[in-house]
């Protein structure tokens, strides 16, 4: 089994891995995390085809290689607006849950907006 | 659309397709750096610039009977980067660019900058993010490379999330917060669907795929995965969870305007 | 010439892998916080230190020797401060006392 | 030589796990950033390691680029933590 | 079986052991050390793979940048922890979750292996027209040249995300800094090493930049790391972040998609296609636009960490 195909197989597993954090576990900044395990796992994914595409004298393929650099710098804003988010949610609200029927009751001693 | 040298090659009036994506993409760019009321005329005086485009797009099409392509920085497919409009495309650019400023106008008086301000948060991020949706659609009307739309609608979620809590209420934050969630899952299901493709066909581009795609594992996987992606984006059933709607209090108007394109 | 290189790196990475050892039987056997970080930061720098060390004969250029030089003193000034800060969070909260 | 430097990357790489196993369960977050941190140390150990024997080119930018972050996780913790420190608090876990 | 495939196949599992880790943990926190954890092996499996321009990105921002902003956001986050309203997932909804998961795993692992083992590829394509770009690492060539309109667009993205972490700030507090007023004096600790540490880092961004033509590294790596410097020195508190409405900031924000925009229509007017670089002059532009782009990278991804203004701007 060459290096390549393991990265795969591991990609895979974090896919579902990231995919089972992101349904079960409640907390946002739980599924924050979940979404970069998942993500990078994709990217595993891009690395393994890089590195399948070796020719012409390059160890990888550089187009993969290119496009996980930019999908690296998105998840890292993705992670940052998300972050900003819950910290804005539990700053406003004193709590950061997503449940939306926790909204309708009223929120315990949170200040509104602004 | 057919696949071979018509669907690679630059056509005459190709070059009116970036100017689509990134007229609203300097707009972006200039409201921020300009700031205040700046950003609301810069907006609203792209708009009709834009609108202009995307006529001018729809009638070549139209006229010429044909799609037309541009290869952007010159490099062909698969190395490089298509655009292409066909008729559908041409029409959804121009309902875009009329719902762009109907809407605009409509959300003047709330996002207009007071007086005696040089600056105020809601109509810089309104303006500014406004433009950014205006960029992610052409693109994602427009692109012909798989990634190309992957940063389309990256594009997209970053410009919509925030105008979904601009009036930072925690209902709506945590509105906000559940459509960015399901978004980026979307995100990263549509990416692993591009990886398996380029895996298998070693091209992104769309009518480069098309004749070569077989009905194989990996192909009927990334269609899976893509097509779970775009429905956790768009909120179709069964993926629906994060809609704002399901929010007891629903945010104003301004999700109202957003929501009006997709 | 080689030969000799091949033993010096041999008995410098060996040592650093001994230390590497080393400092993990600290973490398992120390009862507490501060003395784990003390096995830590002792036994992993002096184990990535003989690495470099090893390695150094075999970098092929004046610039990669001095990058390993490089990455060894900032693992050391890293540990060597996150040692404080760590240390200095234990105390506050009292775990360790 | 080759399998050599890769035995001792795997050596460094084994002992670091078992390092992580005792340290990630805590008990106090004081252990956890240690984890961060024995990984830091021994992960570009066998970075180095790796990279000398699979002849990579350009890894030692990499493991520069990890030292000079390797103690960005407990600068942060340090740096969150202290607007809201209350110092006599026990930890009570 | 060879040492390598031993070793390859120890690091998959340790990987796969922390990320377990990371999903299963307790405690929010120790769940975010766990990533840091992680993110560091991913940079040695990336250098497995051979691709070290992505195992650089991955130990600049995957694992230090992202690190320092979650584990910020989990001390904060520690008594929303305690005080949590969550209802967790039932059993079966957890079997049901995990099941689907599974299936969704096995699905793209039995893919994976079905790849062909010499797959096709864009790497003779990429490599003949190197030359053109006068570059040396392909890599760099994709993200500039071939695919330039990605890259340019992605900083848009950036300064989008930028927009959307601000706008949560309050309204009173906008144009501010990021950041609660610190009546503190610096950390000494942390300023030490900040101090050490900063014009160090510096000069490796630079390097690192600088090299990415030719070598693995680029603007997108060394600016991660020029970033990272500023964060330790905003942490350490040797200076004070910025206030959101200042112009150099937000020209700053800029400059690196705007310089890339200004010279992508420069390209339609001088090069006939919009990103083209006229012949000859392909390599000094392709840098041109590197170093505006390292700058916007060195400043974006500080103020995404810092979050929005939490002050009121001063005149």
């Amino acid at each position: 089994m060459t290096s390549a195909t393991l990265a795969g197989l591991i990609g895979a597993a974090l896919v579902g891995l990231g995919l089972y954090g992101l349904i079960a576990n409640p907390q946002p900044l739980r599924k924050i995390l979940a979404f970069n395990l998942m993500g990078s796992g994709v990217f595993l994914v891009f690395g393994i085809v890089a590195r399948k595409g070796a020719a012409a004298g390059l160890q990888a393929d550089p187009v993969p290689q290119a496009m996980v650099i930019t999908g690296i710098v998105v998840a890292f804003a993705a992670s940052a607006l998300a972050v900003a988010l819950v910290l804005r949610l539990f700053e406003a609200a004193g709590r950061a849950t997503l449940d939306p029927d926790a909204w309708a009751k009223p929120p315990d001693g949170g200040a509104g907006a602004e | 659309m057919t696949a071979g040298a018509s669907a690679i090659a630059a056509t005459a009036g190709g070059s009116l397709l970036p100017l689509a994506i990134l007229l609203p993409a300097l707009g972006v760019l200039m409201s921020l750096l300009l700031g205040g009321r700046r950003a609301e005329w810069i907006a609203l005086g792209l708009m009709p610039v834009e609108l202009a485009v995307a006529i001018a797009i729809a009638c070549l099409v139209w006229r010429s009977g044909q799609p037309l392509v541009y290869t952007l920085a010159g490099y062909t497919p698969p190395l490089g980067i298509a655009l292409r409009a066909d008729g559908f495309s041409g029409v959804m650019l121009v309902t875009a660019g009329l719902i762009a400023p109907a809407a605009a106008l409509y959300a003047r008086t709330t996002f207009a900058t007071p007086p005696e301000l040089t600056e105020r948060r809601a109509p810089l991020v309104f303006w500014t993010l406004l433009q950014g949706i205006q960029a992610a659609l052409s693109l994602l009307f427009l692109g012909g490379d798989l990634f190309n739309l992957y940063v389309g609608l990256e594009l997209l979620t970053f410009a919509a999330v925030p105008l979904v809590c601009l009036d930072g209420r925690p209902e709506t934050v945590a509105a906000a917060l559940r459509y960015l969630l399901f978004a980026l899952f979307g995100s990263v299901f549509y990416l692993l669907g591009v990886a398996l493709l380029y895996g298998a066909y070693g091209t992104l581009d769309i009518a480069l795929l098309a004749p070569l795609v077989r009905p194989e594992p990996a192909v009927w996987l990334a269609a899976g995965l893509m097509t779970a992606g775009l429905l956790a984006k768009t909120a179709l059933f069964p993926l629906h969870l994060w809609c704002p709607q399901r929010t007891p209090t629903r945010p104003p108007r301004q999700a109202r305007c957003c929501r009006g394109w997709w | 010439m080689s030969l000799v290189v091949d033993l010096f790196s041999i008995v410098a990475i060996g040592a650093g892998v001994f230390f590497f050892l080393a400092g993990t039987v600290g973490l398992l056997r120390f009862p507490d916080a501060l003395s784990r970080l003390h096995a830590l930061t002792k036994a992993d720098n002096l184990g990535l230190g003989l690495v470099v060390l090893g390695l150094l004969p075999r970098s092929d250029s004046l610039l990669a020797a001095l990058k390993l030089v490089a990455i060894w003193a900032l693992v050391q000034l890293a540990s060597a401060t996150a040692a404080q800060l760590v240390g200095r969070a234990v105390r506050c909260k009292g775990t360790a006392v | 030589m080759t399998e050599f430097l890769l035995a001792t990357a795997g050596v460094i790489l084994l002992t670091v796990a078992v390092g992580l196993v005792r340290i990630l369960s805590g008990p106090g977050d004081a252990d956890r950033l240690m984890a961060a941190q024995l990984i830091g140390t021994g992960g570009i150990g066998s970075l180095l390691l790796i990279a000398a024997a699979t002849g990579a080119r350009g890894v030692e930018d990499v493991a520069l680029g990890l030292a000079l972050l390797a103690a960005f996780a407990s600068a942060a913790f340090v740096n969150s933590a202290a607007p809201a420190e209350a110092p006599d608090v026990a930890d009570g876990r | 079986m060879s040492v390598l495939q031993a070793l390859d196949i120890g690091l998959a599992f340790l990987v796969f052991a922390v990320a377990a880790w990371t999903i299963f943990a307790r405690g929010a926190f120790a769940a975010t050390v766990g990533y840091v954890v992680y993110g560091l092996l991913l940079a040695l499996v990336w250098i497995r793979l051979f691709a070290v321009d992505v195992a650089l990105t991955e130990a600049a921002i995957g694992s230090g940048v992202t690190g320092v902003l979650l584990i910020g956001a989990a001390a904060r986050l520690r008594a929303a922890e305690t005080a949590s309203d969550e209802k967790p997932l039932s059993g079966l909804t957890r079997v049901f979750a995990a099941a689907l998961c599974v299936l969704v795993a096995l699905a793209l692992a039995s893919v994976v292996l079905l790849l062909p083992d010499q797959g096709p590829s864009l790497a003779p394509l990429s490599m003949q027209k190197l030359p053109e770009t006068g570059l040396g690492n392909p890599v760099t060539a994709v993200l500039i040249a071939y695919r330039a309109f990605d890259t340019m667009l992605e900083k848009v993205v950036l300064v989008l995300a930028v927009v959307g972490v601000w706008s949560l700030a309050a309204d009173r507090y906008w144009g501010g800094a990021p950041g609660e007023a610190r009546a503190a004096s610096p950390e000494p600790t942390l300023a030490f090493l900040a101090q050490i540490l900063a014009p160090l880092g510096v000069l490796v961004g630079i390097h690192v930049f600088w090299v990415g033509a030719d070598e693995p590294g680029g603007a997108f790596q060394g600016g991660a790391i020029l970033a990272a410097m500023w964060i330790i020195v905003m942490m350490a508190r040797l200076t004070e972040a910025p206030q959101a409405n200042a112009f150099w900031l937000r020209l700053a924000l800029v400059a690196g998609p705007l310089v890339f925009l200004a010279a992508g229509a420069a390209g339609a007017i001088f090069a006939g296609n919009f990103f083209a670089y006229p012949p000859g002059f392909a390599k000094p532009a392709i840098l041109f636009i590197e170093a505006f782009m390292v700058l916007s990278i060195a400043v974006t991804l500080p103020m995404l960490v810092a979050g929005p203004p939490r002050r009121e701007p001063r005149q």
